[in-house]
């Protein structure tokens, strides 16, 4: 109880000072470690799949991007007395405060924290608990109804993750005009990318050897680790999702160490081009075959596949690896379209 | 009494609808382009005959085109009162089909397909409005002529035609949108239909207070008709070339509009109704008030249009008055005003177009002696002029006597002297021009030979000389038109 | 095995527009013109598959469609009655013939590179939209929401100039604001209900109608949703977002994603809530009615100030969504079958009069309206597209813009609120106002002076624009002409929203 | 008083942490802040989410083999979650992406200045139209 509310606490200051930092890169630190936190608490309270998919995407992958961005803007949050003016703080705290007290209403007659019998727990939970595993075969409740009862909200989350890629690469991936910008908000400018760095020194930098060299050795183990986490998603916490983003940290982690040209020697843009749609075709593909076995979109027993335990484990899988692919595909594109250095 | 179902009155419609195909397909070649126009116009007045043996003999005709939305029909319906509106249109169209081709060509006006689709869609939308058979297919070709009008308003494109326009379509959009259609929309919730049955639908379905409002925004809502305050737009209009407002601002659009506010007053309304909450005698006092005024306004005009348009707001007035009056013989007064006024003021008009087409004059104080220039026009002038005042003889004698009867049997003699002092007013506007014609001499150095009958002026001149003949005949046959009014009266007032 | 498929069409209908859209990057990676051919094949089945749903529903009545056959509400089911088979129709008619025309509009206006890409977010774009219509649980409607916003925002941020990036975000952010403020609502539901399925919430809120959750959960829907659609006073995304984008997505945003939105307004005051909650709990309807009502003034007061026809279109939208969102507020079948026939007005009307101005643009590049002089006689029959759209806005009679406004009208006597039928007929007459303007400029005014004239090379639109614009146009008259198809339609939906 | 907060303390942190995040969204003018606000709103909002969830001597819902009598957490939400913070880093990345082309074209990430830019442009254009 202590524990809990001190990391509540923890997680509230850092919210705060992440918002009020005028140093971006700081305040995306600190967001950081909000994430993480806020990992920590969903561990805690039970939910280790959530608790892992923040860990990956919000602190992890979420940070990566703030901080490409950052590089090719800018560090400082400048005050700027213009003419025009939006929106004054005072009106936005009031509305804040105004939003913050309806919600504070409501929770007069919600049940209170960790209740039992709350209707949350007792009317769709019930049978997910009970027969979940019996109905789908997969221990990970979450991922029974990630994949089998919700398997519909689950494909509209990878098109989703699609949606996302797809909208970067039509906003960033073109060749137009571009305009060279000076800095003046009293940080130093970076002129180039954090993460590009590395194919424009030609003499070694200090520490890079380091680099190369663990990067090089942990990057097999983290592709493993990645595939282990999305096959092993019907038996224990983790899957398509979180593996996704795993298999995705790997590639990143090498651009960081020898550079985007390096990286995109290795895995082409067209590459992960089709990467990014193949999950969710695959993802669809299934649904349809099910279709032409006279069942419904998704009703993965009618496939025939032996008996309905092994159907749903074979077809678990296969959505898990869909999903995965994707997410790794786009999580990958999401990077190298915001990292990648400015055209001069 | 009998009904007939036929699509007649959908072909009197349509007719000139689809001449408009023709005439835009007939751009490139004028003769071809005014043929189509004459024709249609003779055979939408052939198709309109043809019905008038059937509605003499008492039956009705009706024909229910589709059905929009529930409650809300296309139909149309012709009876004896809708030959009235429908027999003037369609009987002038034609005159003004060849009047328009010496104006329009004499003075070599722009966009004159144009002109020409406009003005057989406006006839389309007119016969339409005679001839619908309830409140919603009314207000479509109610709508449908303020749209096609409006580029024959706007004609000449100048800052002045646009600026006009604008506030011509303002007036009767916005009047019709804002009034009329709630009250039509009131109407139908509170009667269920919007059918026009003789009589009335409205009496007894709502509060007297409901009634009176739903009867000020009828009124207000039909700013066609010209009463005012809803007059503004009228004069204004008078920017458009004069066919448009010989025919359209003087009978047709107009003419729509009291024809719209009769056929509320007896088939929405119903004579008793308005005669129980004394509504009739409000728009009496109201139709006077607009007679008065408009007169004494029009005796101010230096410009010939604008008096004539004046004139014409004060003669609105004075079918409004009538049927307001809700005695049989002025209801037939009423009726008959509306073929009176068309075929005088269409003289009238006519004349100022074809002065203005053969010596570019338009104000009053230069015509000092045109009736030396052109002695058939003016004397056309002269037996229009003299039909509005009522001289025995001519047409309007006719309804005014008519009209005067009607107000002593209703008991309200003040209306006969608001039908004197008018007449006195009318006098006083329109003399004065005759005296200048045909005793003043010309102003110096203008050649008193200017060739009247000669080129495309002819064709201006032919059909006034055709109107004022009618106005004169109109006198004569007024009996057998009676006959036609007296059905009317005898559906609306059960038979007294 | 066909009938298997047509079995399944009630999830196909969705799902086709998300397979194209996944394919779509593959097969049009070289060749943008396969990409077109994918969606517009996929469109067109998607349409007509959406248009047997409707014959089904209409006849047979509601169809639910389990996925993966787990029964509701453990699994996600689709869910067609009168109104999201309307709707649904609409959207995938209006997706479908909106990419007829994206053809030559995205070539004008779109970097040639980019130009694959953006058919897939269309597609997504569509896609979350019919999915947020068709889906009966609502956290997947908030997932398939999400879809079609993310996927707009990009649409809009390709627009030619950099206010367009702005605009983009500016929207993000108040999208982003309105989807949170869904989820909230969508957690205390869950929180004080323990379920997700649209019809089993309907069950079970009734009985704890009284608790605060649910009070404070309605509060955030509809704020939320408010933004979204973009009621007064929250629709200062909208102008700037649909005068920068690019013209097609200006056309399908202002056609049919606030429709979409108010559709999931509608859905959730009276399918999930109930017409009850509304009318003896929250008293809300006050609020929408004065909303409603100042919208449909100042939208139109704004669009008069606008000399940029698409700002001037986006404000005359603000005015329309409160026409909408007056009906939802009258609480009577007369006016719900108003404001869904207004749905389908606007849709129709706004594509119409997006698709002339895409033309305009495509032609001559021009969208200030006093630049307009002189179109009347280049490009006649987008013009009279035009002219027939703004007709149908103003609410003349035979148009579809009629049907709606008159049972508005007629709804509001019904509700015994008569003060606010003026307020109806004034923004008709405001929409007078603005539209002729724009058509005295394009068919009487004269240029004053003949060389600064900026139509002087403008020509008739290309027929694959051009067609689509008058199947639009048309459908304005026909279905104001025949209007007992769709009134039937909406008043059955109305029928059964409200549970009669 | 004590106690309403004692028991529902975890719901109350969830709505601070959203108002924070709410009030960088609206009222923050640099563009990135915007973006830092909106991450922690949506993961305020899971929070909330997994607070409803968590239920009192529970575990985490992956079911054990052979073992009876487990009490098992509300795997739904999670699910939920799961789809949600999918849905969170998609527009985190949108928005970071446009943040980078706005950059390009107006060399500001602070949004009055963009708006100011934006409206001298529109100025100027009018004064080149001579209107």
């Amino acid at each position: 109880m202590i524990m809990d509310i001190a990391l509540l606490l923890l997680v509230v200051i850092c919210a705060i000072v992440a918002i009020q930092m005028k140093d971006l890169l700081s305040a995306v630190i600190v967001l950081t470690v909000y994430s993480l936190l806020m990992a920590v608490i969903w561990f805690v309270m039970d939910a280790p799949d959530v608790a892992l998919t923040e860990a990956a995407i919000g602190a992890g992958i979420t940070t990566i991007l703030f901080i490409a961005v950052l590089s090719r803007t800018r560090r400082g949050e400048t005050e700027h007395n213009t003419k025009v003016r939006r929106f004054s703080p005072r009106a936005g705290l009031l509305i804040v405060v105004a939003f913050g007290a309806m919600l504070a209403v409501g929770t007069v007659d919600m049940p209170d924290f960790g209740d039992p019998h709350a209707p949350a727990h007792t009317h769709l939970a019930e049978r997910f608990v009970e027969m979940g595993y019996q109905e789908t075969a997969s221990p990970n409740l979450v991922t029974a109804i990630l994949i089998c009862y919700r398997g519909v909200d689950t494909l509209g989350e990878v098109i989703v993750v699609l949606t996302a890629g797809m909208g970067v690469i039509l906003l960033l991936r073109t060749t137009s005009r571009r305009k060279q910008l000076t800095n003046n908000d009293g940080y130093k400018p970076i002129m180039c990318s954090y993460y590009d760095r590395a194919d424009k020194t030609t003499k070694v930098v200090k520490g890079e050897i380091i680099r190369k060299v663990v990067a090089r050795l942990s990057i097999p183990f983290i592709q493993i680790f990645g595939l282990f986490v999305i096959a092993h998603g019907k038996v224990s916490p983790g899957g398509g999702f979180q593996g996704g983003v795993i298999l995705a940290t790997s590639i990143i982690l090498f651009t960081m160490a020898f550079g985007m040209e390096a990286s995109r020697k290795r895995l082409a843009q067209w590459k992960t081009d089709v990467l990014n749609v193949t999950g969710a075709l695959v993802f669809l593909a299934l649904g349809l075959v099910c279709i032409l076995f006279g069942g419904k979109f998704l009703e993965y027993t009618v496939l025939p596949l032996g008996c309905d335990m092994w159907t749903n484990k074979i077809a678990i899988t296969v959505a898990e690896f869909a999903i995965g692919i994707t997410v790794a595909g786009i999580m990958i594109t999401l990077f190298i379209e915001t990292a990648k250095r400015d055209d001069k | 009494m009998e009904i007939i179902e036929s699509t007649k009155p959908i072909y009197a419609i349509l007719i000139s609808f689809f001449a408009t195909f023709l005439i835009a397909f007939a751009a490139r070649s004028p003769n071809l382009r005014e043929s189509w126009t004459v024709i249609a116009a003779l055979i939408k007045f052939g198709i309109v005959m043809s019905m008038l043996p059937i509605i003499l003999a008492g039956k009705t005709i009706e024909y229910n085109l589709l059905t929009v939305m529930p409650g809300l029909d296309i139909a149309f319906r012709v009876d004896a009162f809708s030959m009235f509106f429908a027999i003037t249109a369609s009987t002038l169209w034609i005159v003004t089909a060849f009047y328009c081709i010496g104006y329009m060509r004499s003075l070599k006006e722009k966009h004159q397909t144009r002109f020409y689709m406009c003005f057989a869609l406006s006839l389309s939308a007119a016969l339409g409005i005679a001839f619908s058979a309830n409140l919603f297919t009314m207000f479509i070709f109610y709508e449908m002529l303020t749209l096609v009008t409006y580029p024959l308003v706007i004609h000449s494109q100048t800052a002045e035609a646009v600026k006009k326009a604008r506030r011509y379509l303002v007036y009767l959009l916005g009047t019709s949108i804002v009034f009329q259609l709630t009250a039509i929309v009131a109407t139908f919730y509170f009667a269920g239909t919007l059918e026009f049955i003789p009589g009335g639908i409205l009496a007894g379905t709502a509060s007297d207070m409901v009634i009176v409002v739903i009867f000020i925004l009828f009124i207000a809502g039909i700013a066609k008709a010209g009463i005012m305050p809803f007059h503004v737009w009228l004069p204004e209009a008078m920017v458009a070339p004069t066919p448009v407002s010989a025919l359209l601002h003087a009978v047709a659009v107009v003419k729509a509009g009291v024809f719209i506010v009769i056929k509320i007053l007896l088939y929405v309304f119903g004579v008793d109704l308005l005669a129980e909450l004394g509504l009739g005698l409000a728009l009496a006092f109201v139709a006077s008030f607009t007679i008065i005024a408009a007169s004494v306004i029009a005796l101010q005009k230096d410009n010939l249009k604008a008096r004539l348009a004046y004139s014409t707001v004060g003669q609105l007035s004075y079918v409004v008055l009538a049927v307001s009056l809700l005695t049989p013989a002025a209801i037939a007064a009423s009726l008959m005003h509306i073929m009176v006024h068309a075929s005088s003021k269409i003289t009238l008009f006519f004349t100022a177009g074809a002065i203005y087409a053969a010596t570019k004059k338009k104000k009053i104080s230069e015509l000092d002696g045109i009736g030396k220039q052109m002695p058939l026009t003016m004397i056309a002038f002269t037996v229009g002029a003299l039909s509005l005042i009522g001289v025995p003889l001519f047409a309007g004698f006719i309804t005014k006597w008519y009209m005067a009867t009607g107000a002593i049997e209703a008991g309200h003699l003040i209306f006969v002297g608001v039908i004197i002092i008018s007449s006195m007013l009318n006098a006083a506007y329109f003399l004065p021009i005759v005296r200048a014609a045909f005793f003043k001499p010309l102003p110096e150095g203008e050649h008193p030979k200017v060739k009247e009958l000669s080129g495309y002026t002819a064709f201006t001149v032919v059909p006034l000389l055709i109107t004022a003949v009618m106005v004169v005949a109109l006198f004569f046959v007024a009996p057998w038109v009676m006959v036609l009014a007296q059905l009317v009266v005898a559906s609306v007032i059960g038979g007294s | 095995m066909i009938a298997n498929i047509i079995e399944n069409i009630p999830g196909l209908v969705v799902l086709i527009v998300i397979i194209a859209a996944s394919l779509i990057p593959l097969v049009g990676k070289s060749r943008p013109v396969l990409a077109w051919g994918i969606a517009v094949i996929a469109a067109f089945l998607s349409f007509i598959m959406s248009l047997y749903i409707l014959n089904v529903v209409m006849t047979t009545g509601k169809i639910r469609y389990w996925f993966g056959n787990w029964e509701p509400p453990w699994g996600i089911e689709y869910v067609f009655d009168p109104l999201s088979a309307f709707v649904l129709t609409l959207v995938s008619f209006v997706g479908f013939i909106v990419l007829v025309y994206a053809k030559k509009s995205l070539e004008a206006e779109i970097d040639p590179e980019r130009i694959t890409y953006f058919y897939a977010l269309y597609m997504l774009f569509i896609g979350g939209l019919m999915g947020v219509v068709a889906t009966g649980d609502i956290f997947n409607l908030y997932v398939f929401l999400e879809i079609a916003a993310i996927a707009g925002y990009a649409l809009i941020a390709v627009g030619r100039r950099r206010e367009a990036l702005m605009a983009s975000f500016t929207y993000l952010i108040l999208g982003t604001i309105a989807a949170a403020f869904i989820l909230i609502g969508i957690g205390y539901l869950y929180m004080a209900t323990g379920t997700l399925n649209i019809i089993d919430l309907a069950v079970i809120l009734p009985e704890i109608y009284q608790s605060k959750v649910v009070l404070i959960a309605f509060a955030f829907f509809t704020v939320g949703l408010s933004i979204k659609i973009a009621l007064f006073p929250l629709h200062n995304w909208l102008p700037n977002a649909y005068t920068y984008a690019p013209s097609v997505t200006s056309i399908v945003m202002a056609a049919i994603a606030t429709k979409v939105g108010a559709y999931v307004l509608i859905r959730v005051m009276f399918t999930v809530f109930g017409p009850e909650f509304e009318l003896t709990v929250v008293h809300v309807t006050e609020v929408f009615l004065v909303l409603s009502v100042v919208a449909m003034i100042i939208g139109s007061v704004l669009a008069i100030a606008q000399t940029d026809i698409k700002k001037m279109l986006a404000y005359s939208s603000i005015a329309q969504v409160g026409y909408i969102t007056l009906g939802i507020a009258l609480m009577n079948v007369t006016g719900l079958t108003g404001s869904i026939m207004h749905i389908l007005n606007h849709a129709i009307m706004k594509a119409c009069l997006f698709m002339v101005v895409g033309a305009i643009v495509y032609r001559t590049g021009i969208t200030h309206i006093h630049d307009f002089v002189g179109l009347g006689k280049k490009m006649p029959y987008t013009m009279a597209a035009f002219t027939i759209g703004a007709l149908s806005m103003i609410g003349m009679p035979l148009t579809v813009g009629f049907v709606g406004k008159w049972y508005l009208t007629l709804g509001s006597l019904e509700a015994g609120m008569w003060y606010i039928i003026p307020v109806i007929l004034v923004s008709s007459l405001l929409a007078v106002g603005y539209l002729w303007r724009l058509l005295d400029n394009i068919y009487f005014k004269q240029p004053e002076n003949a060389s600064e004239l900026k139509t002087v090379k403008a020509k008739e639109a290309p027929l694959a624009m051009l067609i689509p614009t008058c199947v639009l146009a048309l459908l304005c008259i026909v279905l104001g002409t025949f209007a007992y198809l769709p009134i039937s339609i909406a008043e059955e939906a109305a029928k059964v929203l409200l549970r009669y | 008083m004590m106690e309403f907060i004692l028991g529902k303390y975890n719901y109350l942190v969830c709505i601070l942490l959203m108002m924070i995040g709410f009030y960088a969204m609206i009222a923050k003018e640099n563009l990135v802040k915007k973006v830092i606000g909106l991450n922690i709103f949506q993961t305020a909002i899971f929070l909330f989410y997994i607070s409803v969830s968590y239920m009192e001597g529970a575990t985490a819902p992956v079911v054990w083999q052979g073992q009876e009598g487990v009490l098992y957490g509300n795997p739904l939400p999670h699910v939920l979650i799961l789809t949600a913070i999918v849905v969170g880093i998609s527009m985190t990345a949108l928005a970071l992406g446009l943040i980078i082309k706005i950059y390009q074209e107006y060399g500001s990430i602070e949004e009055n200045r963009i708006l100011e830019l934006n409206q001298l442009e529109e100025e100027q254009n009018l004064k080149r139209a001579g209107r």
